[in-house]
């Protein structure tokens, strides 16, 4: 089921998504291919195994499960599973599968692949996707077209969980034949797509599956990997390539000013914070933290980082999520109230910090460059430090920042996952920032095992508000997907949630 | 001295360089900051899944151990696998290598090409104009940054004449050769301005030596002293620069390779360093070494077989 | 002259070398190792023995490479010998430490082959007069200056190019930039390697003068190097002649040009030119090239170009013995 | 001849030096006037100079504020240079840019050229064992790939220019180690040394004062385009993202944040791209312009 | 005059720089008959080589011809083409450098270099090869088959020059221009250098400029000789008569300064002072400032080139002062 509050922005994002299908002009032939470039190369295709957005993204067209998440990122629907019953103490569902399903290789889907598929994704408890199938006990394939779940416990979220990439079906003989090793080089699922070939840092082309049940446009995607966004700009420009990802923000007007190129922002279900260091003084002192919440002035960046492209945040759950709060305040400047606000925390003379960002980002270092300033104003110094990737992580595991710009692109319209990241604090040290309050802990608990919708909805309010009081972060903006593509392309999708449906893309000659 | 003799002897000199080199590596990957884990589980990792994943690449393990189990990997020429893309290291390295070399190739190739002639030039048109032009535009080529140089190169050949493309390494010869002219005549620019100035000077100097003023007694054309005398006697020190050249090209094409996104070594090492993955890292240095290594003899044999005088050792 | 010969054999020793050898060692191949085959090297200075007196002015001579220089340069230990011993006044000077020998250094001065190369082109004259002066604390501080302009005077420079660098003089002048050097530390002995052979015969004749008046005034003694032979008739006292390094024979000067005993140095003299242009000889006296000093060969080292070589030469290798008194020459002829 | 011994009174002597040491100073100076290059790259570095000591005198902006108001401005009488994507000043951005700039420039040659110096003239002069070793540091240095080190130092140290200098500083050394090495080499056997070890001199004031001047030239020449190089290699690591922290003004770090909209802004990388090859024009021309000097000044 | 290969009158020529003008030749005659040695002497620097240079026009850039004419075989040679002047180079005038460590090229095998001088000749390999071979035994330098294949750095000082004359010698020039052979080897190669050349002049009938300032070469070799003193020809004659009879105070003073070869120790007389600097020659002689004849009007007046007895000129106002000036040789 999906939370009314999500509505708006799905509409908005299949608007978006789905690019000038109003001209589907019947007089142009089809290229056998669409190139797209993108700024880095997927890891991992083992859809259990894998951890980076580059590689879940890809996955949505390789491969399926029972259900989905709607191209508007907020619906769940029927994949391959066409309906579904639930048991009364909701511990058991059973999902009727679609007959005749075959994967990329032309072998059918059998109960054994479900079976295995399912086990494979709860036996990988190191998988970043584990919690997903934590609340599955066991499952079952009495026949081919017939697949049971039985749950330890009651799980609100069990529909949206199902959509994630780790429960989806793969070929076993697939599996069997190439082993755990060679499995993060793809799996053979039943996806639009599938990999044709993989030359790591370079490219991934996909190939049309030719067994697959519904139509499919393209013959093969290419997704080329180039990491320097003025590269990228520039083969747009020579026709190289059809689409881009990751424009920079303050180009997007220039490209869209140019001839025969469309640049836009497609929603996204991504939020940027500043997370502060609750552990590093003077961070411990709420005052403190509403003060640099007063100091920011987010309207601001959003005009210079993202030229526009994004939306102030409030909270921090993304707004493309079930349960997000409109009514939680959204941080407003006020310079006078962030300065008496240090006042009272006992630093009439400001102070100063290190504010880390991480090499290469250059969205972070413009926000960083803005910040600095703006909170220069209220009398507090920001020192900026740029890490490098690596040790930016190091410091980051061993609490060591005391101010940074931290990102969650949401995988799942669910927002269970964020809270956990947020509230739990053993698992993350409630995204690495050191806060710690018991009673969001059981509320989040809570929560999770709650079936009622408005109960959930309640609790999550609470969580939201209590974030803000507590000034735990400064949510800045809710993003989008910079992209940029030739007017020669046409239905290019991309879920607010981030996942490619490669199967709509058109791309003219 | 006898040129197999010596050859022998610099592999075997080699050897000291080359095994300080790996625990150099291996030493300095390991002390720097930052942990494959971390990297490589990203963000959402837990403490659990972190420690997991510790305890499988052996990270725990004292330094000395890991040094022998590379060691020992090494004999069989093992340079073991990457934690990024779980695939052999010496695969990802012999991808990537053709592109490198190609691009090595293509800028020694313009450096000649270009340098060369304009190198002569200067030098026998010592403080004319042209000599002033030429090396006016070497010290452009010198200061100019080459990310931007890249950026317009593409902008002009790429984008407006669309006589290159911007990016395409491609799967074909032609292809190839293709992207890796912009890139070459990028990197040659600015060493183009080393290999201009250092020729003309020898040129110049040469030009003064008796032994060219003898020629010229003995009644041989302009156009022989020039090639015969002149040029092949300025070239040899500056071979030996293009030399050096060549071996810091292998290991520092990133942002070439970044800018017209090549698939070269110089963008896979970065991005291991990046990601800490330290197989790649040391399996590269390794091959990298042990190519300079190799161009150094190389270049020395070759430049005692232009010069004489030249004894090897 | 008789009163040389007279005035030598009654002064005391001031050097004495005593089997003198210096090799210069060549460079191995890795298969030469491997083969375990003998070192080659190359001997420069094979086993020299030789007394030098206070206040004699001692000529050597022979073909270039023979050794000459290495000889001079391994007696005052700017080539450390390979074995032999040098006595200065009594003192072992290859036994005693670098310190002392430094300290030592000041008694023997060097003249050097190339007199622009032998000079630092980047001190000018002062600097390095000055410098002489002031690190053995030869004069007080205040009269440095006094004796650098005494020093420039007595080898015949003019005191306002003394702020020039050795690149702006002469040849002839550069040479006496050296001798003005060496003298800066009031040495007993100068060693004169080749002081004019890269001068013109004018300049020539200046320098030599300058060298003669400096023997007779200040009593010094000289080791004087040339090629020559008209030059060392003129300079020294006494000649020792050398080829490949060894010495061949010895002899008061005159004596020697008067009567040379080796053939080696007989054809040595009768190839300097004649200046008469009448007297021209149509055939070299002297075939061929010098044996290589890395392969010498068994057996007398002459005796391949020795128009008398007879079949003892060809085996075993002449003692340098005293064929008449003060009269020294090793050929098995005599 | 005879020899003339007359005691050349003190004082004229004295006033002899004085005298003398003025006109070479003079002489060097018309010599250095002589040579056009010279001349022309001390005038640019000088005014980069007086630029980096003075920049406020030049511009009234600063460099680092940020004004909603003038994003992205093409140069105009206000603004020179223009303004980038944060709305600021461009010309006060580059100008207050070049002291950091020569700054890096300057310090990543001296301390690898001393360090190099040093360590090319021991081994040189030594040989053996000491020799050996050296080389073969310099051999390791040479094998290893740059920029895989630049980053490795950066992920100690963190970036920035501290890490770029400090990587600069522990590699560059070797060429100069290397050139100082060969000339010493080649020197060392020349008379004059074996003059000065005759005449009792200790080995540091051989290697000192009579070494040293005469193989520094090559040494000397070589820094000053390697300056430029120095100059170039922060740029690139601005450009990789490792360069100077934001939001300090330097010139790499100014044209790689414009190379992002070079069709649309070019005056964001133009401007301080020129005054990159400005200065390192200035410096090749000093380069040149002193082995010029040297080479009249040598034989 | 018919049997004079080469005649040289007026010839000028300076180096020019930014910061100096030298004036290496001052207004110089001379001519060479055919079949003669002529010799140019003189103390180093005073513009020998670029005599001999500016015959071949070989100058570097810096040079500036100043005027004079060189007729070789009646045919004038300044103002000839750069293709004209490369028939007569080698060819017709060769010439052997007196850089003999530099003026060969290191990298390339001496066999090459010998084979430059039968570019136009149309000689097969074996031909080429076995005039090479020639050469080389000519100029006496063994196995010469070896030789042939071998760089010049393996080469002595001796080997070298020969090897040079026997490149100079390549093409059988009329004439041969000798810049300083001997000067920088030792006694008995020098030795051998001379007789070789004078053997070599007879046997192919050449001319021969040698330049030295070594009396002790001049004597062996020359028929005839010129004495140059700061860019001027200040004596000429035959060899005999100069050194028997020297009429130039330079010359003189030259002769004095050689010791003797009879072993007397008497105090050698020196030339006082130095040659005066070419690029700020004195308004009249310029051996005046050394010369212990010198009046008021050698100061002020450059002194002619007099006619002093039967083929000999000196240049000196003071020629009388000298007629009983003691030579070298008694005749
Ligand atoms: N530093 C050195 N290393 C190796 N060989 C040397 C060295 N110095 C001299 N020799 C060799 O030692 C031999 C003697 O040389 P030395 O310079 O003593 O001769 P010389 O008699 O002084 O000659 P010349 O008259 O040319 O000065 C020569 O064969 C020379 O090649
Ligand atoms: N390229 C040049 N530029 C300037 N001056 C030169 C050049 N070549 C020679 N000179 C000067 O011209 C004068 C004559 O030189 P030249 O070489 O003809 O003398 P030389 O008589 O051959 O002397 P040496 O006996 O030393 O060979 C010298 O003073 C020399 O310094
Ligand atoms: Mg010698
Ligand atoms: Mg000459």
């Amino acid at each position: 089921g999906s939370s009314a509050s999500s509505s708006n922005s799905s509409a908005k994002g299949s608007e978006a998504a789905s690019s000038g299908s109003s001209s589907a002009d019947a007089s142009g032939t089809l290229k056998d291919r669409f190139t797209m470039a993108r700024p880095i190369d997927s890891d991992n295709l083992d859809p259990v195994t894998n951890q980076y957005k580059y590689d879940i993204w890809v996955l949505a067209s390789i491969c399926e499960g029972l259900v989905k998440i709607g191209d508007d990122g907020s619906t769940v629907e029927p994949c391959l599973a066409k309906s579904w019953d639930k048991s009364e103490d909701g511990l058991t569902w059973t999902f009727h599968l679609l007959p005749d399903i075959k994967f990329s290789d032309g072998t059918p889907v059998t109960g054994a692949d479900w079976v295995f598929s399912f086990e494979r994704a709860m036996k990988h408890d190191e998988s970043i996707f584990y919690t997903y199938c934590k609340s599955i006990d066991s499952v079952e394939a009495p026949d081919d077209t017939t697949f049971v779940l039985h749950l330890k416990y009651v799980d609100p979220s069990i529909l949206t969980n199902l959509c994630m990439c780790n429960m989806v079906v793969q070929s076993k003989a697939y599996y069997d034949k190439v082993g755990e090793d060679n499995y993060i080089n793809g799996p053979v699922a039943t996806g639009p797509y599938y990999i044709k070939d993989w030359k790591k840092g370079e490219y991934l082309l996909l190939a049309k599956n030719p067994y697959y049940r519904d139509t499919v446009n393209m013959n093969e995607i290419m997704l080329k990997v180039v990491s320097d966004a003025q590269t990228r700009e520039l083969m747009l420009q020579s026709g190289e390539v059809d689409l881009i990802t990751e424009v920079p923000f303050n180009n997007i007007n220039d490209l869209n000013s140019q001839d025969g190129i469309t640049a836009l922002g497609l929603p996204a279900g991504q939020e940027r914070y500043f997370i502060i260091n609750h552990r590093h003084k003077p961070f411990d002192n709420e005052k403190v933290r509403e003060a640099i919440r007063d100091a920011v002035d987010i309207p601001q960046i959003i005009n210079v980082v993202l030229a526009g492209q994004g939306q102030e945040a409030n909270t921090f759950i993304p707004n493309a999520c079930m349960y997000w709060d409109d009514s939680v305040p959204y941080p407003k400047r006020d310079v006078e109230k962030a300065k008496e606000l240090l006042k009272e925390a006992g630093y009439p003379n400001g102070f100063s910090f290190e504010y880390c960002i991480v090499s290469g980002d250059s969205v972070q270092e413009q926000i960083a460059t803005i910040v600095k300033q703006q909170l220069a104003e209220v009398g507090i110094t920001a020192n900026i430090v740029v890490y490098e990737n690596a040790a930016f992580r190091d410091k980051y595991a061993n609490n060591g920042l005391d101010f940074y710009v931290g990102q969650w692109t949401i995988q799942s319209n669910d927002p269970t996952s964020i809270a956990d990241y947020w509230f739990i604090y053993d698992q993350s040290d409630a995204y690495m920032s050191g806060y710690k309050n018991d009673q969001l802990t059981k509320l989040n608990e809570l929560a999770k095992h709650e079936l009622d919708d408005n109960k959930r909805a309640e609790y999550f309010k609470q969580m939201q508000e209590t974030f803000y009081k507590d000034a735990v972060a400064i949510p800045i903006y809710w993003g989008t997907f910079p992209i940029a593509y030739s007017d020669k392309v046409k239905d290019f999708v991309q879920s607010p949630l981030g996942y490619y449906r490669f199967q709509y893309v058109k791309c003219y000659k | 001295m006898n040129r197999l003799s010596y050859i022998i002897r610099r592999l075997i000199q080699m050897i000291p360089v080359f095994f300080i080199v790996t625990v150099l590596v291996f030493v300095l990957i390991r002390c720097i900051p930052g942990d494959p884990a971390l990297t490589m589980l990203g963000d959402r990792a837990t403490h659990e899944m972190i420690e997991a994943y510790r305890q499988k690449i052996g990270y725990y393990d004292p330094l000395w151990l890991q040094y022998f189990i590379f060691l020992k990997d090494l004999l069989h020429f093992d340079l073991g696998s990457s934690l990024r893309y779980s695939e052999p290291v010496i695969n990802l390295i012999l991808e990537r290598l053709p592109v490198t070399i190609g691009l090595t190739v293509s800028v020694v190739f313009f450096t000649v090409v270009i340098g060369f002639p304009l190198g002569f030039m200067a030098g026998k048109k010592r403080n004319k104009l042209p000599d002033y032009i030429i090396r006016i535009y070497s010290l452009f080529g010198l200061s100019a940054p080459q990310f931007w140089v890249g950026l317009m190169l593409l902008l002009m050949f790429g984008v407006k004449i669309k006589l290159f493309p911007v990016s395409n390494w491609g799967d074909t010869l032609p292809e190839h050769i293709m992207a890796l002219i912009l890139p070459g005549i990028t990197q040659a620019l600015g060493i183009m301005a080393v290999i201009i100035r250092n020729l003309r000077n020898n040129v110049v100097d040469i030009s003064g030596t008796s032994y060219v003023t003898f020629a010229r007694s003995k009644g041989l054309s302009e156009g022989r002293i020039d090639l015969r005398y002149i040029f092949r006697n300025a070239l040899l020190p500056t071979t030996t620069i293009l030399s050096l050249w060549i071996a810091s090209l292998l290991g520092g094409c990133i942002i070439i390779e970044t800018v017209f996104n090549l698939p070269g070594l110089g963008a896979l090492m970065i991005n291991s360093v990046l990601s800490r993955d330290y197989s790649v890292i040391q399996g590269g240095v390794l091959i990298f070494v042990i190519t300079v290594l190799i161009i150094n003899l190389i270049t020395d044999i070759i430049y005692s077989m232009l010069d004489p005088r030249v004894t090897l050792n | 002259m008789s009163e040389y010969t007279l005035k030598n054999n009654n002064s005391e020793v001031l050097l004495s070398v005593k089997h003198l050898r210096k090799e210069f060692p060549i460079k191995q191949t890795i298969f030469d190792i491997i083969q375990k085959k003998e070192k080659k090297k190359l001997t420069a200075v094979d086993d020299v023995s030789i007394d030098i007196y206070k206040g004699e002015n001692l000529g050597i001579v022979g073909e270039s490479g023979c050794g000459k220089t290495t000889f001079a340069k391994s007696a005052i230990q700017l080539y450390k010998p390979n074995s032999g011993e040098v006595f200065f006044e009594g003192i072992d000077i290859t036994k005693v430490s670098r310190r002392e020998l430094r300290k030592l250094c000041r008694n023997f001065q060097m003249i050097f082959q190339d007199p622009f190369s032998s000079l630092n082109p980047r001190m000018s004259v002062r600097d390095v007069l000055s410098e002489a002066l002031t690190v053995h604390k030869i004069v007080e501080k205040s009269k440095v200056n006094t004796k650098i302009a005494n020093l420039i005077d007595m080898v015949g420079l003019n005191i306002d190019q003394l702020d020039r660098f050795p690149g702006e003089f002469s040849g002839g002048q550069q040479q006496r930039i050296g001798i003005a050097r060496a003298l800066a530390l009031n040495p007993k002995l100068i060693i004169a390697d080749e002081p004019v052979s890269a001068l013109d015969v004018s300049i020539q004749a200046q320098i030599i003068n300058l060298i003669k008046d400096l023997q007779e005034r200040l009593g010094i003694t000289f080791i004087f190097i040339s090629h020559d032979l008209r030059v060392v008739r003129y300079v020294t006292t006494r000649v020792v002649v050398m080829y490949l390094g060894k010495i061949i024979e010895t002899a008061d000067t005159e004596k020697l040009y008067r009567n040379p005993l080796h053939p080696y140095t007989k054809i040595l003299l009768e190839s300097n030119p004649n200046l008469d242009p009448r007297k021209r000889e149509k055939k070299s006296l002297i075939e061929g090239e010098p044996p290589s000093p890395i392969d010498l060969p068994k057996g007398c080292r002459f005796c391949k170009r020795c128009k008398y070589a007879m079949d003892i030469c060809h085996e075993k290798e002449p003692d340098l013995k005293e064929i008449r008194p003060g009269h020294k020459a090793a050929c098995f002829k005599l | 001849m005879d020899i003339r011994c007359s005691a050349v009174a003190d004082t004229s002597a004295k006033s002899f030096i004085e005298k003398k040491k003025q006109n070479i100073l003079i002489d060097t100076f018309i010599l250095i006037l002589k040579s056009k290059a010279l001349v022309i790259g001390l005038i640019i570095i000088g005014i980069m100079l007086v630029l980096a000591l003075f920049p406020s005198v030049f511009t009234k902006f600063d460099p680092n504020y940020i004004d909603g108001n003038a994003i992205m401005l093409s140069p105009c009488t206000t603004h020179w240079f223009g303004t980038d994507m944060y709305g600021r000043d461009l010309f006060s951005r580059v100008i207050y840019a070049t002291r950091l700039d020569l700054f890096i420039g300057v310090s990543a040659m001296f301390v690898p050229f001393a360090i190099g110096t040093s360590l090319g003239l021991i081994s040189g002069y030594y040989g053996g064992k000491v020799d050996a070793l050296i080389m073969r540091i310099v051999d390791i240095l040479m094998s290893f790939p740059y920029m895989v080190l630049c980053i490795m130092i950066v992920a100690i140290i963190g970036a920035g220019i501290k890490s770029l200098l400090i990587a600069m500083w522990l590699v560059d050394w070797k060429n100069y180690a290397r050139l100082i090495r060969s000339e010493v080499m080649i020197v060392k056997n020349s008379d004059f040394i074996q003059a000065a070890k005759v005449m009792g001199f200790s080995d540091k004031r051989i290697l000192l004062r009579h070494i040293l001047p005469n193989v520094l030239s090559s040494a000397l020449v070589y820094a000053a385009s390697d300056i430029v190089v120095c100059m170039m290699a922060s740029a690139g690591l601005s450009f990789l993202g490792i360069g100077v922290q934001p939001p300090t003004p330097e010139w790499g770090a100014l044209i790689a944040l414009g190379k992002t909209s070079l069709s649309k802004s070019w005056w964001q990388s133009f401007f301080p791209g020129i005054f990159l090859i400005l200065s390192g024009f200035g410096f090749s021309l000093i380069g040149d312009g002193m082995s010029d000097l040297l080479r009249t000044r040598g034989r | 005059m018919e049997n004079n290969i080469l005649e040289v009158k007026n010839l000028k020529m300076h180096y020019v720089s930014k910061y100096e003008t030298v004036k290496a030749i001052n207004d110089i005659s001379f001519s060479v008959k055919k079949g003669e040695t002529f010799g140019l002497v003189g103390e180093s620097g005073c513009g020998k080589s670029s005599v001999c240079k500016t015959l071949l026009q070989l100058l570097p850039p810096n040079a500036k011809f100043m005027g004079g004419s060189i007729k070789y075989k009646g045919k004038e040679l300044i103002g000839l083409s750069n293709k004209e002047l490369q028939k007569i180079r080698g060819r017709e005038i060769s010439m052997s450098f007196q850089e003999l460590m530099t003026a060969l090229n290191p990298v390339t095998k001496v066999k090459e270099q010998i084979y430059e001088q039968f570019i136009g000749l149309k000689m097969t390999k074996q031909e080429k090869y076995a005039k090479a071979v020639n050469l080389l035994k000519l100029v006496g330098i063994p196995s010469p088959e070896q030789r042939l294949e071998e760089y010049v750095h393996q080469f002595s000082g001796g080997m070298r020059q020969r090897i040079m004359i026997a490149i100079a010698l390549a093409a059988q020039p009329s004439m041969l221009l000798a810049d300083e052979p001997t000067t920088a080897l030792d006694v008995t190669i020098q030795d051998q250098i001379i007789k070789l050349i004078n053997s070599l002049k007879e046997t192919l009938g050449m001319s021969i400029i040698l330049v030295t300032h070594d009396l002790g070469v001049v004597s062996q070799m020359c028929d005839s000789i010129a004495v140059m003193y700061a860019g001027s020809i200040v004596e000429t004659g035959d060899t005999l008569t100069i050194f028997s009879k020297p009429r130039h105070p330079y010359t003189e003073g030259l002769i004095r300064s050689m010791p003797k070869d009879d072993g007397s120790k008497d105090r050698l007389e020196s030339i006082e002072g130095a040659p005066p600097n070419l690029n700020n020659l004195p308004k009249g002689c310029s051996f005046a400032e050394r010369c212990k004849y010198a009046t008021e009007i050698c100061i002020n007046q450059m002194p002619p080139l007099k006619e002093v007895g039967e083929n000999h000129y000196s240049k000196c106002f003071h020629t009388d002062l000298l007629i009983n000036s003691k030579g070298l040789i008694e005749l």
